[in-house]
């Protein structure tokens, strides 16, 4: 979709909004809105849709409830505020909108909010209501990570590549709701966890020898980054690659990239890859290529971690993963990815990921 | 028979008296400690200025005076008003131990032991070498005046300087000259003791001049005194085969039938022939010729029998008007609740009950500590200030999950717990604390329990009038940024907007009664 | 002269007997709880038995049988082999309260107030109704048995069925059944007693029978009996007025001076002269006729003397060796040690001794809860089980810093304090606790930390020799990477950089020993 | 200086210390390094150079003391490795070099290290034994931040504009000891705190109506974007203006820049830039732009925090900074970058920032 239709169809629907109240109103109701249920209790896999999802469960935000009327004010005040962005052509980070938006109440001390906290569930809120991302309301995530590869992007005027920027790359923006791809040339997006290690590949000039579009998220990946790397998917359809450490929280983030997360449960579809693969690290790879020196302890945290990660139905969806987690358990260690440069430094772009990509030696 | 030869030791075999032990171990008597002996004795002497009063039915008045006299040197006197004590009766009640009106009675008093004036006279002459003054008078015009010491070795009061004059009194007046101990105020000082004392018998008046000079009268809150608590018969719950025989030993009933229902409380006739078909003699036969076995079958067979509870009149509880009463004005708090439960029974077949008052707020609570809870713990209405920590008041206390009913350290509360029975557990000779009997933790805890809930009724409830007179003035403070928000998005006039908004806050809010409507 | 009516209240003035009185409030003997109870009766029983062979100069030899009746009935049997009772003081011995050679006596010995066997006695005939057995011989071929049991109102012994006859034995039998007692292993044991017992007397053989059958035998470590303590003399230190007149009263001395001299301790003739100038009076006068003032003078003039430490004769504790063999025989400890103070003493002039060993490692310590530490209390030579939080021991043990002397939480440690004396401040009747006297606490404090720095230099010593061994072995671990980086840096030959580095070490460790060098 | 240049005084340095151990060794005497102490207690504020360094002091490291042996074989362990980096043109991370050096000691259980806090410590040794920053040492810092602006780099043969690159700008490599300055058109480097901060001035076309270089760390910047600021600043002597909250964070932030953190005293002079100035915010912006709605309210933390700034040599330096803290102590209050965007989004652009260039409303 271009950023014409996007903003063409958030408008729609906040209009929409302000009718349905406007209507219960002139029918003498107290205004209320319906918002489907973000509460863990409502959180589900969708085995079809291959994403984690809600169930479709509303709740009433009514004026008239003591308890609501000050969050019923805060949805609308947002959705008001994203109208006015998306006309006016800005994009506002969350703490952006929560000073542009704090004000005091006409006659009292009280504030519109007192702490971000409270616009951010707000932000969640009309997310749900609407059914579009917020960056789609103009509401952009942290920006954080970055991509190099062999493609060529537009964004606001200006076209550029993401190669040939030296040991850097395009440092991903909050916002990617309107960038364009114009040209690429690869064969796979390879998502990976650590900085430090796409570093490593890009120095080996990777890129190239793997035919790869090296993207980081810098951890956990915020929002901005994997919504770029779902748009970047959707469009080209390049197979996404992912490439985490051998450890509970890779196995976590992989699960983020690939169904989703439950704090953005409401809207994982405008997110989440389900045909994402795991490339590494796994258990088996710390036999294979002889990592037992370099393996780090399972500690108490890794261990709870891992604990929840089974507990999860879309783990147990995947017996491969849970074949990792049951033997990561059982031997206490994990394993990192950059642990493969005690073979050599050049090792993971020479062997290591060739060698998986070819065999196409991937967990689902 | 041969001459079996003695060995040595026993050359030195004497016999000795109680008085004796406890000259010589009188920390069991509570008198360890400089500040605490002082307030034990204060409160062996009121205890019994009280008792000897309302056994006369009289309204009991106190005058309780401490003089300082030197150095860690003071005199301590405490006058009553009630019959006066018979000149020939004197050395007994205050100069020998173990004798005296109160051990073999079955019948609530708030001394019991026989132990305490004697111990008080007995520490006075121990530490200054001098009698304690006895003066009394039956409101004759007749008073007796004498100085009473105590043999130690023989157990037996010494009476010098007797005088007998005309004057007008009605009463007993003690006055004992003590050293080694401290006058010192806080929360063991014979002041929290005198207060504490006056809180749970609004009955008494008591006038208290502390050693700086200050006089302190608390007057009545009530002017009828308590009823007596009737003489009680022992109830067969809980009995033990030692006490069934001890009783039967003395009975002057011919037959265990008639021994059974005479000598105690609530055995009927139809539970006499119940129990009959139970056990494997005849009731008929006398009961002192009744043999342990025998005894161990009655025993089993009133446990499988169901008696009714003791009677309520051989206990009498403060009541939950008169506690009331005193703990408004002595308090003063927002809120008070009283809870007097039914008599039950302990080991022994001993009634006993327990009643508690919770106040909150006004001058509840205490100051000492992180924890603003303040525990009185009365046996008999006597102030329990020592051996906190042991005594069954505090682990009913404890066992209370107070933040249930809205209480955290920080809430101003008193909490007075008053135990009532014919004989009090006490943990030592000192009777500084109740033991820690289940059948009592568990009373304790049902009372507590009932007063806590309905003070957590009162402070969770307080605030919701309040809530929903300001409930009305949040919609109206968020109602024009609704309006202006949603004006904006619709593209509506803002002010009709905010008119429809303000209807529907009317109209939810139509029945609201600005003097504290009803809640949602 | 005027006729006074009686009140009422005082037809019924009775005098009762300290029988009744203990009776009535049995849990202050000690007799609370079902398990307690029958670890109280073990007690009162073996220390009678210990003291009556050690007095009549015997090793002591106890049998103590425990033998399951019925559910919560036990028989208890303790026999020592003592000098045996003369038939004409079996009652008094048993049956009688505050009667016996122990209470008037000014010298160290387990038992000391007169109550505890007939307090025993009491309680199986209130549980049972059944008389105790007494079996007793002088060891003359003659033996006297009864049945004695306790006519509680009287506080009198009655002995029925007597029999003499033939027979070998030497010593006493106590034959008593109990009812509404369990026994359960654990640290409140009468099992826990006995070893403890054993412990604190390693002249004394035990055989004890547990209620399943199963037989102990603990054999003596030490084969001679320990010297019996000399009656002691008061010391005047912390002599007070009441107890000087009291002396004086029975003093058979003509004047102060010499009853001074006599009848105390450390007074000597150049003391008395000092004091002679302190006070107003002359100290040549009869001792019975000095007044309370005057004693007040005398007692002043002491506190201002410097009076020499009592004598050791008197206190006689377990001693440094042969608490040091017991230790070990019973703990196989990897380390300990043994403190025995001079003697001090406390209020009223009464002497006595602190003991400490720490044991450390082997069977020390406890699993009990969090802490692995134990805490054995004796009060001459007895173990006290019951009321750990109130007794001074407890209060001395966690006033020390344990960290600081390398003792933590984990550390398997049993920690040992007899307190030896002449009068034993028990907290209450029940002997469980002694109390927080602030010289006792300072005497147990010192003796604590003087032990506790050796075990502190033991734990930290320990592991020093491992060391050094360990030291050398890590420079060798380290050495071929530093060989190799070294010579890949600098381009030379990595087999002569080892070399060189190796010589080194060498050089640094020629010293060592390889049994445990010396520490650097 | 040149890539080659560095490498080449880097690998100086390491042959000179391999040479004075060696020396040693053939006298007998038990090797033994020489190490500047970077304890606290000898870091001082140098108020010629206006920078933290340290005082000068040495502690030993020998090879023959118990306690030493172990850190004696981990610095030759990262010295070796550098010399080897620095050889083969290759770059490592911290926890690559960790895993790269990881292995058993001959006949033992025990590794070369257990975790990196002990090979961390044993670069920042090496840093100062040889006195360069790690980065000649081919050991990268944290990839974090960006840069925008019309400034063309060259790194790894690779030209690049830094803009022209839609709302994303470069993504800061952890190395950019071999970046290049081929041209700029700029008149100053802006030196912003909040990314989301640096996303509004992209937004709003700032790098052009300021004549700015838009740079920012994310928070604390790592030493990587720190390292790039100070040697733009060396190479074209731009001046660096410092964009931070009006907290004791933010100041702290500006102090790190201009003169550098306690944490590396014994090699700030290569990151710090002491004539960065100070824009905003303060508090004085609070009253003059009538910001008083949105101050947050300064939490324990803040307080905590605020008072150490005020305990440092290098604050009471500046009267400037003492009477700022002063007055956010006395007022209790912080005030963030994005509460401006509460005059308006575009408020910061058009007006706050222009208005203090053009004034130069500056603290030091």
């Amino acid at each position: 979709m271009t950023k014409d239709n996007t903003d063409k169809l958030a408008l729609e629907k906040l209009n929409q909004l302000g009718k349905e109240l406007m209507d219960q109103l002139d029918r003498k109701e107290a205004p209320s809105l319906k918002i489907p249920s973000r509460s863990r209790s409502n959180v589900e896999f969708d085995q079809e849709k291959e994403i984690i999802d809600i169930t479709g469960k509303k709740s009433t935000r009514s004026f008239i409830n003591a308890s609501h009327v000050r969050k019923f004010m805060q949805t609308l005040l947002v959705a008001q505020a994203s109208e006015e962005y998306i006309k006016n052509g800005r994009t506002v980070g969350k703490r952006e909108l929560y000073y542009n938006l704090k004000h005091k109440l006409t006659g009292t001390n009280r504030n519109t909010w007192d702490d971000d906290d409270e616009s951010s569930a707000v932000i969640d809120d009309l997310e749900a209501i609407l059914d579009i991302p917020r960056s789609q309301l103009h509401i952009s995530a942290k920006s954080r990570g970055s991509i190099y590869g062999d493609i060529t992007l537009k964004q606001a005027g200006d076209e550029f590549s993401c190669k040939g920027l030296g040991k850097g790359g395009w440092a991903i923006p909050g916002n990617v709701e309107d960038v364009e791809i114009m040209d690429y040339n690869a064969e796979r997006i390879l998502f990976i966890e650590n900085d430090a290690m796409q570093s490593r590949l890009i120095e080996e000039k990777a890129y190239k020898s793997l035919n790869a579009l090296l993207v980081t998220g810098e951890g956990v990946p915020p929002r901005g980054v994997r919504r770029f790397v779902k748009k970047l998917s959707e469009e080209t359809k390049l197979p996404v690659i992912v490439f985490v450490d051998g450890d509970p929280y890779g196995f976590y983030i992989h699960s983020v990239i690939k169904h989703g997360s439950m704090a953005i449960a409401h809207i994982n579809d405008r997110y989440s890859i389900p045909r994402a693969k795991y490339i590494g690290m796994t258990m088996d790879d710390i036999d294979k290529y002889e990592l037992h020196n370099v393996t780090e302890h399972l500690d108490k945290g890794a261990r709870e971690k891992l604990k929840h990660n089974l507990s999860y139905e879309w783990f147990k969806y995947h017996p491969e993963w849970v074949d990792q987690m049951k033997k990561m358990q059982k031997k206490g260690v994990r394993i990192e990815q950059q642990a493969l440069a005690n073979k050599s430094l050049e090792f993971v772009a020479d062997t290591y990921l060739p060698e998986k990509l070819e065999n196409e030696e991937f967990l689902p | 028979m041969t001459h079996i030869p003695e060995p040595q030791q026993f050359k030195e075999f004497k016999e000795h008296s109680v008085a004796e032990f406890f000259k010589k171990n009188r920390q069991m008597l509570g008198y360890s400690g400089k500040i605490k002996s002082l307030t034990t004795i204060i409160h062996e002497y009121c205890t019994n200025a009280i008792d000897a009063a309302e056994e006369e039915g009289t309204l009991p008045e106190l005058y309780v005076e401490i003089k300082e006299m030197g150095p860690e040197h003071y005199k301590v006197i405490v006058e009553d008003n009630g019959p006066g004590i018979p000149e020939n009766y004197v050395g007994k009640a205050f100069g020998q131990m173990l004798a005296g009106t109160k051990f073999h009675r079955f019948v609530q008093q708030r001394g019991q032991q026989g132990i305490g004036a004697a111990g008080a006279v007995m520490f006075g002459q121990v530490t200054t070498g001098k009698p304690t003054k006895v003066i009394t008078s039956h409101g004759n015009g007749r008073i007796f005046e004498a100085n009473l010491s105590i043999d130690v070795k023989k157990n037996k009061a010494e009476l010098k300087n007797k005088k007998k004059y005309s004057g007008e009194m009605k009463g007993t007046r003690l006055e004992t000259e003590l050293k080694n101990i401290i006058y010192q105020k806080g929360m063991y000082s014979p002041d929290e003791y005198i207060r504490r004392t006056a809180l749970a018998n609004p009955h008494i008046k008591i006038t208290y001049v502390d050693p700086e000079g200050a006089t302190t009268v608390i007057d009545r809150a009530i002017n009828e005194i308590p009823k007596r608590p009737k003489e009680a018969k022992p109830h067969p719950s809980g009995m033990t085969v030692d006490d069934l025989l001890g009783y039967a030993s003395i009975s002057q009933s011919q037959k265990i039938k008639s021994f059974l229902q005479n000598d105690f409380t609530r055995i009927s006739r139809s539970k006499t022939n119940k129990i009959q078909k139970k056990v494997s003699f005849d009731l008929n036969k006398r009961p002192s010729s009744m043999t342990w076995e025998e005894a161990e079958e009655l025993i089993k067979a009133f446990e499988e029998a169901n008696f009714m509870a003791p009677p309520t009149d051989v206990l009498i509880p403060i009541g939950e008007k008169r506690l009331e009463k005193a703990v408004k004005e002595q308090l003063e708090p927002e809120f008070h609740t009283v809870i007097e439960r039914n008599p039950e029974i302990y080991r022994g077949g001993v009634p006993f009950i327990v009643e508690v008052a919770l106040a909150y707020g006004g001058k509840s609570g205490s100051e000492n500590g992180d924890d603003n809870k303040e525990i009185m713990r009365f046996a008999n209405r006597v102030p329990l200030l020592f051996n906190k920590g042991s005594c069954a008041v505090t682990k009913g206390v404890k066992s209370i999950e107070w933040k249930r009913y809205g209480v955290d350290e920080k809430t101003p509360l008193t909490i007075l717990v008053n135990f009532t029975s014919i004989h009090v557990p006490y943990i030592g000779a000192g009777k500084e604390a109740i033991a820690n009997e289940d059948e009592v933790i568990k009373e304790m805890r049902l009372a507590l329990m009932d007063a806590a809930r309905k003070l957590g009724r009162y402070v969770k409830g307080k605030k919701k009038e309040y809530k929903r007179l300001q409930k009305k003035k949040t919609f109206e403070i968020y109602l024009p940024e609704v309006a202006k928000a949603l004006s904006m998005i619709t593209g509506k006039d803002e002010k009709k907007t905010a008119q429809l908004l303000e209807d529907i806050v009317n109209e939810r809010f139509s029945d609201l009664n600005i003097n504290g409507g009803k809640d949602d």
